[in-house]
């Protein structure tokens, strides 16, 4: 048992990630033809706009649920959204945010183009700490919008009326998931600016103008569009529940920010945070980069169930850091 | 006939050196029993620094550095030898006294000794210092009066957040440069990742040995371990690594056995505050003579030295240098820092996981960062309760008797405690 | 009739050949007025002008069906088919305005999720003819808010064909798998002709858009006929431009055996089945979407992206970065507390 | 019968304490230092042994203390003064639980304070210089041509302002009390001086470590009434002064060798 452990801790967690996503990759993406269906509440962007995907992103379904009248919203039919919201959270406490880390195509895309700078050469781009803090909001900004919009679809707001049909899917109207992801499966439908309304133009010249960015942005920066992503903000909401944890022992950090520099999403408290023992931050996606990097024995640890799976030791990091090409 | 005095001078400042060096190492052998044979190379090393000479004789570029926070992975990558000039010989503070002010401390007052009375111009291609406290900062530009080539690298005064964070990567960054141009060798990926490897490498072996002291009863004295972490300022890498690793072995074997060199009852101390750099082992002996164990430190001529790994992500340039930089700037607990709460962690840590009876914190009279911030550790470790010396002193020899006093006063008193901390278990039982 | 489909023949000469040969064979049943006209469903009685269109994203407890025709003495027999293929009841009743048919779809994710066929037979001898009508009307009982997971078989969103309907058309696809409407403008269509159950050769089926286009075509072996759906919603105003607007159109079929036989009581010695499924079908993406301006608005924001992280860059490589004194002091109470 | 003894040899004046089972003082004495410690040591223990008619092998343990108790080969045992004061003073004191010790020895100065138990917790000394120590008193003494025993008479005899001392620095002090007398300072008024710039010293040495009550205050310059005013008065508290104030250091090493005995008798 200890040796399994020990080989377990000092495996390269990076290169089982890069596997393991590319196999999420092929079941999100062609999952259809494969004939594998995991449903559509998943806390996870795999795009429903894929023809024969393997199982879709909650936040469309979402979006869809609240296209309702308050009072309906509010009687029987609001246990629509709620059972809709149980089985999402039931799949997220399974992985917890290791849906963005381990599965999320469109954040294994952004890996993969981390991958190519890193050929390449290029040095990788971060954000200034204050900058940061702002562009964290957005986030959260999204989630709320994509839930009020589609009520102000079915309810009337003062002054302005019911928004028309147009507007209905808003986050997924600008989301790149939706103009980039069908592509692997040869779709270039979603590549279009609609010029059938207003509404709808705009919506999709937004889209793709964010299309653009995501690609030069995410040759960039790290999972550049993680930090804007509404998925991961609805997930922190239920972070507590998640069996997959990250914990950390803040007597045995020493601060050196080996971590940090390992983040992908650049979270500052993995390091310098030395009192709260769940570390899990809205950004955070489990990659658990952060275990490996961590040279301090059991500093930072994955949990599965209480259940040390996975943890920092003096060792693994060595060979790891000698490994590196 | 200046000239000729001035060698007069140096050679018996020398001999005095190596004298002292000579005498504290045979108080190291003789005064203790069951010295592990892995020490000996320890020994025999900076037996031969004082009486040979520090520098190594292999045609290689040498770059002199103080204090832990200069990135030896730059210096290796280009092919020199690093070689930390922080020096403990009192015959060369008294030297240095000669010109210094009188509150100077005394490292600074050795190394400006060491630097005037040794002709270590040409010996040196650069002589890296960091702007760590402000003594140091003008040692820098006292020095490059004398006609050495140095380096001021530049620290910054915060470390927690970004700014100072970039500040000093950049700092390292422009060393990295200069250093390019100076040595004329380019920093390659593949350099400074063997670079990397093999100070990890002692890093590693540095860790077991720290790892290896955790046992109690100690396996290993703390005046060793002192040896052990001195004898990297000089010594080239690999050997280095490979003398503590046949040092580790023994040790590992030691344990394997449950043999150790005190008993349950020996106090053990945590060694923090200014560096002892051999040969000035005064309160280390002091203390270990007098029945206590120091069973780890939190000095940057030791513990701190070697402990912090970089761990870089992408193995780049660009992102390997700040790698580097982050190692030694983030985790560094030196006073120079403000706030510097992770020394407290660190001490707090230490003391559990070392098992710790009591702190014995010893500043050099006239290094006022250590003097300040011993009230903070003081108020600190008295919440956590554990007891703390604290030690003004220098390199001279003078106060012996009367810190002896102090620090047996002290061992008896943590005694009593832990005889009655005993007393209070068996009762509960 | 014979006024009106010569109308056509004009209006669309290239389908002139065609129509010919049916106007020839089918002339002389349409020579007395007695005969018969073929009906169809809609969603409004016979006495309203507007059109009206069913979503396939509202469910709704109760639907309800208008036939097209005003004749009082039908007699009708209705079947309804549930998205598995069982028969269901179907209220029909007569009002004032016309046939009302009427089912109730319960709301609620159950085994009514997915397409229900809705039939009404029609059989009457007129001058020993006897004239089987049949209409059929095909609505998928579906909200998105039950979701759009792949939990449905292929049954529950396809036209079935029901072997107690003597004359029935039936289309290929009408939904996809997640119960959206995919026909559009310029899509190939397939349509089948099922007599109980079996497929008929040779009948003909003629579709008729919105605007009054129409084709004919006789059917295959397999008893199925394949179009193209034409454009025929041209906005003038772009402003009032609907990507979403829906075109009406009707599917017709007709088909003669000469057999004889006694149809309660009264003799025949021809039949005559005719049967209609109305559909609709929206404008193409392509015809008011570009794939040009969508890559160009991608491009120029991926270049500006692109161009401001390597500005942004170069501008770092600057030694000074100016300072701005005119610029308000920032706020610093954040980076105390940190 | 079974008798412990406590050598304390300090930088000026060898103390001897002999305890019974009882740990009852049962001889005592104070001798000069002299030049040759382990010689005058052991010459002063065993006049004592003489003077008090106990024979030399009912001392079945001696433990040595002060600045010279390494020297003293024949101790079964050495501990240092700072233990060995905590430990005298806290058994010296009945009637309650000393906190804090002040002690002034011939050479240095020292502050001990006592945790709940009565062991030492935490202490303060001077550094390397003797100010404000024995010595300086003597100095003192010396450069006004009286006995220390005589400082304190002068202290109570003062009529009028007492001199201002600014130093404590045994050298510099020296040369600031001639200079007062030149200017026509009184002895009595230099004295005062002199015992409140110690005071001063004290107080400021062993604010180090906290001042609680009991205030015990031992070593030869105890017995000096005028010091003791002086320091109460800088510290605002009264001070616990013992009998003999020499011999606590001494007394606390006997307790000590009573209590190796029995733990080594437990463990033979």
């Amino acid at each position: 048992m200890n040796k399994f452990k020990k080989y377990i801790n000092n495996v390269n967690i990076s290169r089982f990630r890069f596997w393991f996503q590319i196999f999420a990759f092929i079941i999100m993406v062609y999952g259809g033809f494969l004939s594998i269906d995991i449903g559509e509440n998943l806390p996870t962007f795999s795009c429903p706009y894929i023809d024969k995907g393997g199982g879709t992103c909650f936040l469309m379904g979402l979006q869809h649920r609240f296209t309702l009248p308050i009072d309906q919203l509010i009687s029987f039919r609001g246990l629509a959204v709620l059972t809709s919201v149980l089985f999402f959270v039931s799949w997220f406490i399974f992985f917890n945010k290791a849906w963005c880390g381990y599965i999320c195509p469109l954040g294994t895309l952004q890996d993969w183009f981390t991958k190519l700078r890193q050929k390449i050469g290029i040095r990788y781009s971060n954000y200034s700490e204050a900058k940061f803090k702002k562009l964290k909001k957005i986030k959260y900004i999204l989630l709320g919008l994509l839930i009020l919009i589609p009520i102000f679809m079915a309810n009337s707001i003062p002054f302005i009326g019911k928004l028309s049909h147009d507007w209905a899917v808003p986050f997924c109207m600008i989301c790149p998931g939706r103009t980039v992801l069908p592509l692997f499966q040869g779709d270039a439908s979603q590549l279009v600016i609609d010029y059938g309304s207003k509404t709808k133009m705009i919506f999709t010249v937004l889209g793709m103008a964010i299309t653009g960015m995501f690609f030069a942005g995410a040759f960039f920066k790290k999972r550049f569009f993680c930090f804007f992503c509404p998925m991961s903000a609805l997930q922190f909401i239920f972070k507590k529940l998640g069996f997959l944890r990250l914990i950390k022992d803040g007597t045995k950090c020493t601060k050196c920010g080996d971590c940090y520099r390992a983040c992908d999403m650049g979270i500052r408290e993995i390091a310098d945070d030395i009192e709260s023992k769940d570390i899990i931050k809205d950004d955070c996606m489990m990659c658990f980069k952060c275990v490996a990097a961590c040279p301090e024995e059991k500093c930072l640890k994955v949990n599965f169930l209480g259940k040390t799976i996975y943890e920092a030791t003096e060792e693994g990091f060595y060979k790891r850091q000698k490994g590196k090409k | 006939m200046e000239k000729e005095r001035f060698e007069k001078v140096r050679k018996h400042v020398r001999s005095e050196a190596a004298l002292e060096a000579g005498d504290v190492l045979n108080k190291i052998k003789d005064n203790f029993p069951d010295n592990p044979e892995g020490m000996n190379y320890f020994y025999d090393l900076l037996s031969r620094q004082f009486s040979e000479g520090i520098l190594p004789k292999n045609g290689k570029k040498v770059i002199g550095t103080m204090c832990v926070q200069v990135p030896d992975e730059l210096i290796l990558a280009v092919d020199a030898i690093p070689i930390r000039v922080c020096s403990g010989s009192f015959p060369y503070d008294n030297a240095g006294a000669e010109f210094m002010p009188a509150k100077t401390c005394s490292m600074i007052k050795a190394i400006m000794g060491l630097f005037s009375v040794e002709n270590y111009q040409k010996k040196f291609d650069m002589l890296v210092i960091p702007t760590t406290c402000d003594q140091k900062k003008k040692t820098t530009e006292m020095l490059t009066d004398m006609g050495y080539e140095t380096y001021s690298l530049s620290l910054p005064s915060r470390k927690d957040n970004d700014n100072s964070r970039h500040y000093w990567q950049n700092s390292v960054k422009e060393f990295a440069a200069d250093l390019m141009k100076k040595t004329g060798k380019k920093i390659t990926t593949s350099n400074i990742k063997k670079a990397i490897d093999l100070k990890n490498n002692a890093r590693y072996e540095f860790r077991r040995f720290f790892n290896l002291r955790k046992k109690s009863p100690s396996v290993i004295y703390g005046k060793d371990a002192f040896l052990v972490a001195n004898a990297y300022f000089v010594d080239e890498v690999e050997s280095w690594t490979s003398a503590l690793k046949n040092l580790n072995d023994e040790l590992e074997k030691r344990v394997n056995k449950n043999f150790s060199i005190v008993n349950q009852k020996t106090p053990r101390f945590l060694f923090t505050g200014s560096p002892p750099i051999f040969p000035n082992m005064k309160i280390p002996l002091l203390v270990e003579e007098a029945g206590g164990l120091i069973a780890v430190d939190e000095v940057c001529s030791s513990s701190r030295l070697l402990y912090d790994m970089p761990a870089y992500d992408e193995g780049a340039l660009y992102d390997m240098i700040p790698a580097i930089a982050d190692c030694y700037l983030k985790p560094c607990t030196c006073p120079c820092f403000v706030p510097n709460e992770e020394r407290k962690d660190k001490l707090a840590n230490l003391i559990d996981l070392f098992n710790i009876d009591g702190v014995i914190y010893q500043s050099f009279s006239g290094c006022q960062l250590y003097e300040m911030e011993q009230k903070l550790i003081g108020n600190f470790l008295m919440e956590k309760g554990i007891p703390m010396l604290y030690i003004e002193s220098d390199y001279s020899k003078e106060d012996t008797g009367q810190l002896s006093t102090r620090i047996e006063a002290f061992i008896e008193s943590i005694k009593i405690k832990k005889k009655s901390d005993l007393k209070g278990k068996r009762a509960t039982k | 009739m014979k006024k009106k489909q010569k109308k056509r023949i004009i209006a669309h000469g290239y389908s002139r050949g065609l129509i010919i040969i049916s106007v020839i064979f089918i002339a002389p049943v349409f020579a007395e007025n007695r005969e018969p006209k073929s009906f169809h469903f809609s969603l409004t009685s016979p006495a309203e002008k507007k059109q009206k269109h069913e979503s396939e994203h509202a469910a709704k407890p109760v639907r309800k069906y208008w036939l097209s025709t005003a004749e009082k003495d039908l007699n009708l027999e209705g079947y309804l088919l549930n998205p598995l293929g069982e028969e269901k009841e179907l209220k029909i009743e007569k009002k004032e305005e016309g046939w009302l048919v009427s089912f109730n779809t319960p709301f609620k994710d159950s085994e009514d999720h997915g397409a229900n066929n809705v039939y009404v037979v029609d059989k009457k001898v007129v001058d020993k003819t006897l004239y089987i009508r049949t209409a059929k009307w095909i609505t998928v009982n579906h909200s998105c808010g039950w979701g759009h997971g792949h939990k449905h078989d292929k049954i529950r969103h396809s036209a079935l064909s029901f072997e107690k309907i003597p004359f029935e058309i039936v289309p290929q696809v009408l939904w996809d798998d997640k119960f959206h409407i995919r026909t559009k403008t310029g899509d190939n269509l397939k349509v089948f002709v099922y007599s109980y159950g079996k497929p008929v050769e040779n009948a003909k089926v003629t579709v008729v858009s919105e605007k009054d286009w129409q084709k004919t075509m006789i059917t295959d072996e397999n008893g199925g006929i394949e179009f193209q759906m034409i454009r025929d919603y041209y906005e003038r105003n772009w402003e009032r431009f609907h990507t979403s607007h829906r075109s009406r159109m009707i599917v017709e079929a007709e088909y003669e055996i000469n057999e004889s036989g006694n149809y309660e009581g009264e003799l025949y010695n021809k039949i005559i089945m005719s049967t209609s499924m109305p559909w609709k079908y929206s404008p193409a993406l392509e015809d008011y979407a570009s794939y040009k301006s969508g890559l160009t608005v991608g491009g120029i924001f991926f270049i500006l992206t692109l161009g401001g992280v390597l500005l942004y860059r170069e501008r770092r490589r600057k030694p000074f970065l100016e300072l701005d004194f005119e610029k308000k002091p920032r706020k610093n109470k954040k980076n105390k507390n940190e | 019968m079974k008798y412990f003894a406590g050598i304390d040899i300090g930088s000026t004046s060898i103390k001897i304490v002999i305890t019974d089972e009882a740990e009852k003082i049962i001889a005592h004495s104070v001798n000069a230092t002299g030049a040759n410690f382990h010689k005058n040591s052991m010459a002063a223990f065993n006049s004592l042994l003489d003077k008090e008619n106990i024979k030399r092998d009912d001392i079945v343990y001696i433990a040595s203390t002060g600045y010279g108790r390494k020297l003293l080969k024949e101790a079964d045992e050495t501990i240092s003064e700072i233990t060995a004061n905590a430990v005298g003073a806290r058994k010296t004191v009945t009637g309650g639980k000393v906190k804090t010790v002040i002690n002034i020895g011939g050479q240095d100065l020292k502050g001990i304070s006592l945790d709940e138990d009565g062991n030492c917790g935490n202490f303060v000394m001077n550094d390397k210089c003797a100010a404000g120590t024995g010595r300086f008193l003597e100095m003192v003494a010396r450069t006004l041509e009286t006995e220390v025993g005589n400082l304190s008479n002068l202290h109570f005899s003062l009529k009028g302002v007492p001199a201002v001392i600014n130093s404590t620095c045994t050298v510099f002090a020296e040369s600031e009390i001639i200079s007062l007398l030149a200017n026509g300072h009184s002895h009595e008024g230099i004295v005062v001086g002199v015992h409140y710039s110690i005071a001063k010293r004290i107080a400021r040495l062993i604010k180090r470590i906290g001042v609680e009550d009991i205030i015990f205050f031992d070593g030869g310059p105890a017995m000096n009434k005028g010091l003791v005013e002086a320091v109460e008065n800088e510290l605002m508290r009264e001070l616990f002064i013992p009998e003999i104030p020499q011999i606590t250091t001494a007394y606390g090493a006997a307790l000590i060798a009573k209590e190796a005995y029995e733990e080594e008798a437990v463990h033979a």
